[in-house]
């Protein structure tokens, strides 16, 4: 072929759009920062939206690899939808890079030699908020989250690290649950020293809102993970200052290529700014690229364009780091927070590094070594 | 005389602080025609309606052919042989004539948990169909759907189907309300010639169909049975002509 | 005599593809009670609802107190002045009894006696006694009562009765007549549909015969009753 | 004890949210049976607007007050160019069109407002914690909430029950041709009062907004419980719908905070981890399904057609 | 009854055999894709033929249907996942479970009627979207894999493209035809009487409840079909299947189509989700056509797309 053709699978409409096109406005900007060729030939990208539907996912996928022949495909918010269009593209041996969804399966019997993530697996980020919990010597916790898999994954996840009591768990109902009172008078009254919650989008803003309302927060301190990010933060405002949060990417990390993304990204998109889930799509760009110079642009050596990518041989946004065998980045992770910048945005801020070089736990049960 | 046909026995009926039906005690025997009249909301309507069992009485029973039916819900009564019209016309306006009448056939034939063969070419539900729609004059409109039937037509129609379940009691709700002279008087010509076959209870108020139709007349007031008599006797009764009939009607006989 | 109230010329009127009025025509002046008769489903009721604007007439016109209203909403007309007891009775289930005398009442032609909710129970007491009964819930009869004192509490300079008489008792049935003359007295303008020739000749001023769609007679009760070979012919009797 | 207390008082306080999002569904669906999907995009066009002129005049109050008549405004726009051709079809024509304005309102909210959704920030002197009873706090704003939905309950109670419109439209609702044949104009009538009804589901839309979201699709599933509202209290019953909704955050409520516990006493403790979440998701569903198993007709039944 | 239709049959017989032809079609362009994209409209018009069954035919408007589309592939997607791979074994059992269902759910929810029949079959279909949820050996919300698809003893290999078309496509033509003998049957009769006047029924001697179950079982069963197929085409079956936007696609695409005529739903489906995915070609705002698109055919389109036909070929 002549040209370097890249299916882009992600969420274009409905509220979450707004996570889609933050992947797709990182994705264009790498393709930018990549002259818009990879290995001299043109790319080009065909976007194409999962209406966070499993099947239609699955549909999209197809479309990719059976009307559209793309060489990869890259994208993929939600394990649902990941889990449905993963088998077109590993039976049809096209490269898939999960720019964020990380289930269980995904880094154990499902991994693939044609499937690589630029994310983590769900379990990490909030284990190493269970970490951190324990470096600050928090004694008790309330676990709040939402009752799907996502959420009870987040919350095993904490416990999973977190050598403190648990003192109460409760899951509420998703994704239509209005009103947290019920859950904020028990975490209160529970008398744990603190309260952690998973609760991504809009619910992140609605629980935020509520437990700032209630008067908790002068109580009772909270711990995240997923639920601030540069997409809510406007919407929270000052109900998100002082409260932590998880993630293997934050804005200001200090290497040249993550300055110039982030500059570059809000200069492109005034009024914008850059999130992990944009981080993910630009880093899953510079893996294409690096796996296409590899094979000097031979794009049917498949097997030397996947040992191209186990070597990560490309400046990421959030540092080095490696691939474990399933494909599943090991990888640091940070602590972030809000603070005010000196024009008086909100905006996160890297404060330590919670953990180096985590790898997923599920890596075992993956039959790739 | 016969066993009765049709009993009921104390027969209460009450709609929060009205009693619609009180303590109401009748017989309808074999092969008569009865009528049934009286005023206004004197509750005929609730009495033919706990007949057939669209309304269950608040206490007292009903038997029909030395059977309880009390408590029978009404398409077990209408399987038993009870047809009723509908006072305010009740049929299936989507459909046309001839399938309304032609559904009543294949109720009365039972096994209607078929699905395969094509019901509109059963023959013989063509036919009962045909017969009935016939009867009642509406042959020429069997094709017709129901909402696009005159009101009158349509009050014929509630006869036809009612027939069609080949009942042996046939309750009829003033089937000459909103009928033309003419029609009316083919629906007492037909009402003569039906009751050799069928026992029938009418609730009429067109007092001329009354008189020239009816064996025995029962009269409602208020819930209750204030007489029940042959025609004769109760056109010449004081109270119902105080009640109901007025003074016009006591004197006039049909034409 | 008196001024024309209302006018129906040549009015042509089709449900769907179905054509029911050809060409009918007739006219009531004010004061007057006329009788439209004719043998089941011959058009009365279809031109009722011409007249009223529910299924407009596709030709010809209709004038009422001198006022063009074919092609007007129906509730134009009703407020011109005309109250309809339809056929069916359309007593509104899910109000009160009383709530449907009240809830369109109104004198708009501004009556020195008009109607009230206590002329009405006096006319008809059993709708005093059901006032508070969701309209659903009552006897034929009653809704029949119902509709027709519905129409009388707006006040109407034409009260379009449609088989009113349907499903009412003897007793109360010689009380609307007795009423409709009262009210003729009065001069009160009506067009009545009814089945009781007797009654009509009695005290309607004249009689219109419609026979598939199309006026075939008028004339006086005087005319009608010495003409039985008329009757026989159109009303089958 | 107190912990009872304060969980009742949240049930009350949600049960009272509830009943003013479901407010406008109740006039619109209840009293004129008209199936208006789009009732949630009302509601959150009334946060956007509201998000919106709050931004601008920089006052939530004045910001309120403008996001009303915008939703009231769009709301008499949309029953006159659309909305009006299908009151007496079928049901399904209107869940069906209704539905179609679902799509158009995501869609052309997206374009004008972006996905990302928007912020209504409190006036400070709505934020403080109240005390209502010694010892329990309560958000000021949540104290409002409940004022504006009683007084909602009380509008619409005496407007659609005590008065001649509310009459009208009740008759308007069973037989429009005949009321329209009495000389009522229906068709404006109805105008207006689809205008109320999507002024209050913008009301409730920039009520709620600054607890819970401004978002693309906030609708829908306040929808779905506003219509569960509506059906276990009795369709056309306003006290039905009122009572219902204090039943529904009541239940939904205590259950969330008490159902984990007491199955943990019957249960064991692993059966009851699984159970207690999937049975508190299913509540309000279970709640329905049983309120209608056993009266078909919700709690209240209004006056049956 | 009706009166001929001309057009509507005309497009009817078009449709049909434009179906039957897409994969010649699909093999001679090497469009692949399209064939995907049918076989999963004819899936959908499979549920939506049941749906207007219960909707179009009984009046039964149900707000669940998607439920029995999760259940039909979920009892494949356990059966797959507990090593029971043979078709013979899972499809019986797929229509079985969701017949099941469908008597369990009918059985309660016919005491309603009108709306409350709405409110009350959506109130279970999300019962059974928690419940499969809370599935956590089965995947829970991330749904379940399937990795083997029904095993037909070598009479028929669903994994290939062409044969798992026309395997489809003949389900949904044996549906269509199950639900034309029905209609007409003596029993399909009673339905729809039932639908248009129920106290008329029960006084002519029908247990009208009786007749409207075992319709609404049909329905649930032929639906369980559908969720088999659609569990196998997408070789993964999750709870978002079951979700209620998902049972207002389905219902949307019965109104659409047209109510209560044979075809509509078919047509319905193909529309849909046609336009559907035609719009996101050329668009990310397709509400902002599709949704003014289904207004428009609701405002002056009674009956649906079938219903205009019907009135064009009327004149
Ligand atoms: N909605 C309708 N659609 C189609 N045809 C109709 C409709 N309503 C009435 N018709 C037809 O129009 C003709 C006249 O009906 P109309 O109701 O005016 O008769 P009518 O004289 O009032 O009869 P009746 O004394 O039985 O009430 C009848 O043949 C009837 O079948
Ligand atoms: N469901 C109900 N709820 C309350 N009252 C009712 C109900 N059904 C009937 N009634 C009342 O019971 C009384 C008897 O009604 P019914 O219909 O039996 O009278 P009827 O004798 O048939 O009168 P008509 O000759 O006018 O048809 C009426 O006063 C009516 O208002
Ligand atoms: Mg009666
Ligand atoms: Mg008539």
């Amino acid at each position: 072929a002549d040209s370097i053709k890249i299916g882009f699978v992600s969420t274009f409409s409905g509220p979450t759009a707004v996570i889609g096109n933050d992947m797709r406005n990182s994705f264009e900007l790498a393709l930018d920062h990549l002259g818009r060729k990879i290995d001299g030939k043109p790319v080009e990208v065909i976007y194409e939206d999962d209406q966070q539907k499993p099947d239609i996912g699955k549909q999209k996928t197809e479309k990719l690899v059976q009307s559209d022949k793309v060489d990869f495909i890259v994208g993929y918010i939600w394990s649902n939808v990941l889990l449905a269009s993963l088998k077109t593209a590993v039976d049809s041996k096209t490269f898939l890079i999960s720019a964020n969804a990380g289930p269980s399966q995904l880094a154990g019997e499902l991994c693939s030699p044609y499937v690589f993530s630029t994310s983590w697996q769900n379990d990490q980020t909030p284990a190493a908020m269970g970490l951190y919990m324990n470096q600050k010597g928090v004694k008790s916790v309330f676990l709040i989250g939402p009752n799907y898999a996502a959420g009870k994954d987040m919350l095993a996840g904490v416990k999973s690290t977190f050598k403190g009591q648990v003192v109460g768990e409760e899951y509420t109902v998703w994704p239509s649950q209005l009103d947290f009172s019920a859950e904020l008078t028990k975490a209160r009254n529970s008398g744990a020293a603190s309260i952690f919650v998973f609760y991504p989008g809009a619910a992140g803003v609605q629980f935020l809102n509520q437990y700032a309302q209630a008067g908790i927060k002068q109580q009772i301190p909270l711990y995240t993970a997923f639920t601030v990010d540069e997409l809510s933060l406007p919407l929270q405002k000052d109900n998100a200052i002082g409260i932590p949060g998880a993630q293997e990417w934050v804005n200001d990390l200090p290497n040249a290529e993550n300055k110039k993304f982030v500059e570059d990204y809000r200069k492109k998109y005034p009024g914008l700014r850059p999130t992990y889930y944009g981080a993910q799509a630009y880093d899953a760009a510079q893996l294409i690229n690096s796996a296409v110079v590899a094979v000097k642009g031979d794009l049917t050596k498949k097997d030397a364009m996947k040992a191209a990518m186990e070597k990560a041989d490309f400046k990421s946004l959030r540092g080095p780091f490696k691939y474990g065998n399933n494909h599943i980045p090991i990888q640091n992770f940070y602590l972030q927070d809000v603070v005010k910048d000196p024009d008086g945005q909100l905006s996160l801020k890297t404060v330590a590094t919670i953990v180096k070089d985590d790898q997923d736990k599920f890596h075992d049960k993956c039959p790739m070594k | 005389m016969a066993d009765p046909l049709l009993r009921v026995d104390n027969l209460v009926r009450r709609f929060g602080g009205i009693t619609a039906t009180d303590n109401l005690s009748m017989e309808v025997v074999p092969g008569e025609l009865h009528a049934i009249i009286g005023p206004n909301g004197a509750g005929k309507t609730t009495l033919i309606s706990q007949l057939t069992g669209q309304v269950m009485p608040n206490s007292g029973t009903i038997q029909f052919g030395g059977r309880d039916v009390t408590r029978l819900p009404s398409y077990k009564r209408s399987r038993l042989g009870l047809a009723r019209s509908f006072q305010i016309t009740s049929l299936l306006k989507d459909f046309s004539a001839i399938d309304n009448v032609a559904l009543a056939a294949q109720a009365h034939d039972g096994h209607s948990f078929r699905f395969w063969g094509n019901a509109r070419k059963e023959k013989h539900l063509r036919d009962a169909a045909r017969a009935a729609l016939e009867r009642v004059g509406l042959g020429a409109r069997a094709g017709v759907v129901v909402s696009q039937l005159s009101h009158g037509e349509q009050r014929e129609l509630e006869l036809a189907v009612a027939l069609a379940t080949r009942p042996q009691l046939l309750l009829l709700d003033e089937p000459m309300a909103g009928l033309g002279v003419t029609e009316s008087a083919r629906m007492v010509a037909l009402l003569k010639d039906l009751r050799k076959e069928v026992t029938i209870v009418l609730v009429e108020h067109d007092m001329e169909a009354v008189f020239a139709l009816a064996d025995r007349i029962t009269v409602l007031v208020y819930g209750r049975v204030i007489a029940c008599d042959a025609p004769d006797a109760i056109r010449k009764h004081d109270e119902v002509k105080r009640a109901y009939l007025g003074e016009q009607h006591a004197v006039t006989r049909h034409g | 005599m008196a001024e024309t109230l209302l006018e129906v010329d040549a009015i042509e009127t089709c449900y769907g593809l179905s054509q029911v009025l050809f060409g009918l025509s007739l006219q009531i002046n004010s004061g007057e009670m006329v009788a439209l008769m004719g043998r089941n489903g011959m058009g009365k009721t279809t031109t009722i609802r011409s007249i009223m604007g529910l299924t407009p007439a596709r030709a010809g016109a209709i004038r009422f107190a001198g006022a063009g209203v074919r092609g007007l909403p129906s509730y134009k007309i009703a407020k011109l002045g005309i109250g309809l007891v339809p056929e069916g009775r359309q007593i509104f289930p899910n109000l009160t009894v009383r709530e449907n005398l009240v809830a369109a009442s109104g004198n708009r032609q501004g009556a020195s006696d008009p109607w009230t909710l206590d002329k009405i129970h006096v006319l008809f007491p059993r709708l005093a006694e059901r006032g508070s009964n969701m309209g659903v819930t009552l006897s034929g009869g009653e809704q029949q009562m119902l509709a027709i004192g519905r129409a009388l509490m707006t006040n109407p300079k034409l009260l379009i009765l449609d088989e009113a008489t349907e499903g009412l008792a003897p007793l109360i049935r010689d009380e609307i007549w007795n009423c409709l003359s009262m009210l003729k007295a009065q001069g009160q303008s009506v067009l009545v549909i009814d089945k009781n020739v007797g009654n009509l000749a009695r005290i309607a001023d004249r009689h219109y015969i419609i026979e598939r769609g199309r006026t075939v007679w008028s004339g006086t009760s005087a005319q009608l009753m010495a003409e039985p070979d008329l009757q026989h012919r159109y009303l089958g009797i | 004890m107190y912990l009872v207390v304060e969980q009742l008082l949240n049930g009350l306080q949600f049960g009272l949210l509830l009943f003013l999002l479901a407010a406008g569904l109740t006039l619109v669906f209840g009293i004129m049976d008209f199936v208006n999907l789009a009732h949630g995009s009302l509601y959150m066009m009334g946060a956007y607007f509201a998000a919106t002129f709050a931004a601008w005049t920089g006052s939530f109050v004045l910001g309120s007050v403008m996001a009303l008549g915008a939703t009231l405004l769009l709301g008499i726009a949309l029953e006159y160019v659309a909305l009006r051709h299908l009151y007496g079809r079928d049901h399904l024509d209107q869940v069906l069109a209704t539905f179609g304005l679902i799509l158009f309102f995501n869609d052309a909210v997206r374009l004008i407002w972006g996905p990302a959704g928007l912020a209504l920030p409190l006036p400070a002197w709505l934020t403080v914690p109240v005390q209502i009873i010694p010892g329990i706090y309560y958000p000021a704003y949540r104290l409002a909430i409940i004022a504006v939905a009683l007084a909602v309950a009380a509008l619409l109670y005496i407007v659609v029950m005590r008065t001649r419109v509310g009459m009208l439209i009740r008759a308007g609702a069973s037989n429009r041709e005949m009321i329209g044949a009495l000389g009522i104009n229906i068709k404006l009538l109805f105008t207006l009062v689809f205008g109320l009804g999507a002024a209050l589901a913008g009301l409730a839309g920039l009520m709620q907004a600054p607890i819970l979201t401004v978002q693309i699709g906030m609708g829908e599933n306040i929808l779905i419980l506003a219509f569960v509202i509506i059906v276990i209290g009795g369709i056309g019953s306003i006290r039905g719908a009122f009572l219902a909704a204090i039943f529904v955050g009541m239940i939904d409520t205590l259950g969330r905070a008490f159902l984990p516990d007491l199955l943990r006493k019957v249960l064991s403790g692993a059966a009851a981890s699984t159970a207690a979440p999937a049975l508190s998701s299913m509540l309000i569903y279970l709640l329905m399904a049983i309120v209608l198993v056993v009266r078909p007709e919700g709690l209240f039944p209004a006056a049956k057609r | 009854m009706m009166p001929k239709r001309n057009t509507s049959n005309a497009v009817a017989a078009l449709l049909c055999a434009a179906l039957v032809l897409l994969p010649v079609y699909s093999a001679v362009s090497g469009n692949i894709f399209i064939l995907t994209l049918f076989t999963r409209i004819v899936i959908f018009a499979l549920a939506a033929a049941s749906l207007n069954l219960i909707m179009g035919y009984g009046g039964m408007m149900s707000f669940g249907h998607a439920a029995y589309l999760g259940i039909g592939g979920y009892a494949v997607g356990i059966l797959a996942t507990e090593g029971v791979g043979s078709g013979f074994i899972q499809w019986p059992v797929a229509l079985a479970v969701s017949a099941l269902f469908a008597l369990v759910i009918g059985a309660l929810s016919l005491r309603t009627r009108g709306v409350y029949f709405i409110m009350i079959t959506l109130a279970f279909a999300q019962m059974a979207y928690y419940v499969a949820s809370a599935l956590s050996r089965y995947g829970g919300d991330d749904g379940l894999t399937i990795y083997k698809r029904s095993d037909f003893a070598g009479l028929i290999n669903l994994s290939d493209r062409t044969q798992f078309y026309y395997f489809c496509l003949a389900c949904l033509f044996g549906g269509l035809y199950l639900i034309w003998r029905i209609v007409n049957s003596r029993f399909g009769l009673v339905v729809q009487g039932v639908r248009s006047n129920e106290q008329r029924m029960q006084a002519i001697g029908f247990h009208a409840n009786r007749y409207r179950l075992v319709c609404f079982v049909i329905a649930g069963a032929i639906c369980g079909l559908a969720g088999a197929l659609l569990a196998n085409n997408t070789d993964f079956v999750s709870p978002a299947v079951m979700y209620w936007t998902r049972s207002g696609d389905l219902m949307v695409m019965v109104i659409l189509g047209g109510m209560g005529s044979l075809f509509g739903p078919v047509l319905g489906a193909i529309v849909y989700l046609l336009l559907e995915e035609l719009l996101s070609q050329f668009t990310e705002y397709t509400g902002l056509i599709l949704g003014p698109v289904l207004l428009l055919i609701v405002v002056f389109a009674r009956g649906g797309i079938m219903g205009l036909l019907g009135r064009m070929s009327r004149g």
